[in-house]
């Protein structure tokens, strides 16, 4: 997977978060401030242009200024956490310009704990995590047992969707969720379900 | 629902503290700031304060959370044990946690017990 | 002197409540209040934040206050162990406590130390 | 003492005041907020419009209003705190018109409890409480010795003044100077030095 690849990554994220905008805020106006949708189509469209403005060379470049943007253009906590994510594995992937399977999952390993330092939320807390953190670990079996890497990317948009699914029932513990208590109780997670949505678009850019 | 009277020094700060535990805690709590003198000033007026707690009273109590200094002895001077009661907790987070538990529709007790556990919070 | 940054979600928060601990605490302390989006929304941004910091670092480190939510893991991407260190506190209280704690000289662990008393006060 | 002698200290304390506001407002300068003075000049200021408008027949009923209106004027802590001192004192006076020197003496440690029960200090926390304490101790012993009203009265301001003085050295554990610590020390309080200038206005009264 080459730098081009990536950059229609972040596009088709782009695109599922304007769909999806809605939807997100929705969610987030349940157990948040009714905001997620917004401030991701804010963060990825600022994306948009800084990476149009200066193309980065390499795929943990693009990345890296992926990660910065979202962190200064979100204004919700999920900017300081995806920028951390993505900012995570662009270093990871250092100066490679082709990035294998195993280096993929092991840059999405990366993310999430990065993910995990920053918010120092586990799993079951009602967060991205959960979502971040099923995807990582069924990406990294699907490299493991050699799949395809359009398999390996299926099998890691089915268990963020999953994820992300599993926190309806859940209590939150972290982010102005938990706040609410009880009351966050029967609702999806929003940070997890964009998430959910950031691992469609990883399988959707293979298929492209 | 229970009703919520916040008591600040400043005006501004007690009503930027209830913009912000109202768009967690939801629109539908009855909720005041009354923050500032009269005239606008850094201090408190108990005419502020006792019109505010009348605002928000539905019957169902009210708890009033002040920040420091004369914030809580106004609020002392409208006790009314069992009707108007003070909780005694950190400002902002205090009353974040007494919002939510009383769109949730907790009892006054209910609505102080959740307001003191803000003590517990941690935020890291 | 300790510098100190409050950062809530919502910029008049922030900015009230350095104006109420100014007026408690002193006027010289290096103190800035870093809320809301740069476009005014309620929300937080790292440059407003970063910028803040530098503004009150004299070189003997700065405290940063968080809300709740996003202006702590805000804070969290600016901590650098010894310079510029988080405190887990009440708010209002703490960021009293700590403005006071930095006018009167104290180092970057007494002013943390300060802040966290905020916890352990009581009103009543 | 009548309802004129009342009304007389009453004029006596607001004079008193206005000369002294502004060191009043720089005493609170050092461990508050610098607003004491005007606050109570504000106070009192509102307290004669009061007692104007509907002058009050007995001494219990002018005591009552005049806390009434501190209360709902002064803006600061004091206000509570004075208001609940004259209300506590007019309600120990009740429905009399003619205040002997033990009823004044039971009235002052009327307010006394009334300002402990509401600001819960106790003494030595440098409050006004440092200089009500011992003004309330000394009165009653001056009675209780048969001194003359004058000197009674004499003994209250100089215990009063006496009180104010010696909170120079002490810790603020009450109210905002409380936020201070260690800060505190050194500085009179400002309502123990306006609680001594009311003592001297009751001496002030008497020589009338
Ligand atoms: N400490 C944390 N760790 C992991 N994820 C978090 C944390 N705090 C919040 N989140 C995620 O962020 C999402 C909210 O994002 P957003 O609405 O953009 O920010 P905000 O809550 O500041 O308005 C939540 O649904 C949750 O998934
Ligand atoms: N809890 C309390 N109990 C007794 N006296 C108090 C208390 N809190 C404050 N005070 C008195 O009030 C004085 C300050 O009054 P003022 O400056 O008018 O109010 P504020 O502190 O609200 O500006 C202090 O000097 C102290 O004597
Ligand atoms: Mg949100
Ligand atoms: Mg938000
Ligand atoms: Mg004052
Ligand atoms: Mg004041």
């Amino acid at each position: 997977m080459n730098t081009e690849f990536f950059a229609a990554w972040i596009e088709e994220i782009t695109s599922a978060v304007r769909a999806g905008r809605d939807h997100l805020t929705e969610l987030d106006a349940a157990i948040g401030d009714a905001d997620h949708g917004t401030n991701l189509d804010r963060g990825f469209t600022a994306v948009g242009e800084a990476l149009a403005a200066a193309p980065p060379g390499t795929p943990g470049a693009l990345l890296v200024l992926t990660g910065t943007t979202l962190i200064r253009k979100v204004g919700g906590a999920s900017g300081p956490l995806y920028g951390t994510a993505f900012r995570e594995m662009g270093k990871a992937f250092g100066e490679a310009t082709e990035i294998s399977p195993a280096e993929l999952s092991a840059g999405v390993d990366a993310a999430l704990a990065g993910v995990r330092r920053l918010g120092s939320a586990a799993e079951g807390d009602k967060t991205m995590v959960d979502a971040l953190a099923p995807a990582a670990a069924a990406l990294s079996r699907a490299v493991r047992d050699g799949l395809k890497p359009e398999e390996a990317l299926e099998a890691a948009a089915t268990a963020a969707a999953g994820g992300a699914r599993a926190t309806v029932p859940l209590q939150a513990r972290k982010g102005r969720a938990s706040y609410l208590g009880p009351r966050s109780v029967g609702h999806e997670d929003p940070g997890a379900a964009s998430t959910a949505l950031v691992f469609g678009a990883l399988r959707a850019a293979a298929s492209r | 629902m229970v009703g919520i009277v916040l008591i600040s020094h400043s005006g501004g700060l007690a009503a930027e503290t209830a913009a912000l535990a109202r768009q967690i805690g939801g629109a539908k709590v009855p909720l005041a700031a009354a923050g500032g003198t009269e005239d606008g000033g850094l201090g408190t007026s108990p005419d502020r304060v006792s019109a505010a707690v009348e605002e928000v009273d539905q019957g169902d109590g009210v708890v009033l959370i002040p920040d420091l200094g004369s914030s809580v002895l106004t609020a002392r001077l409208l006790e009314s044990p069992g009707r108007v009661v003070i909780a005694d907790v950190p400002f902002v987070e205090g009353a974040v946690s007494a919002v939510v538990a009383a769109g949730g529709g907790a009892s006054l007790d209910g609505v102080l017990a959740a307001a003191e556990e803000a003590w517990h919070f941690r935020k890291l």
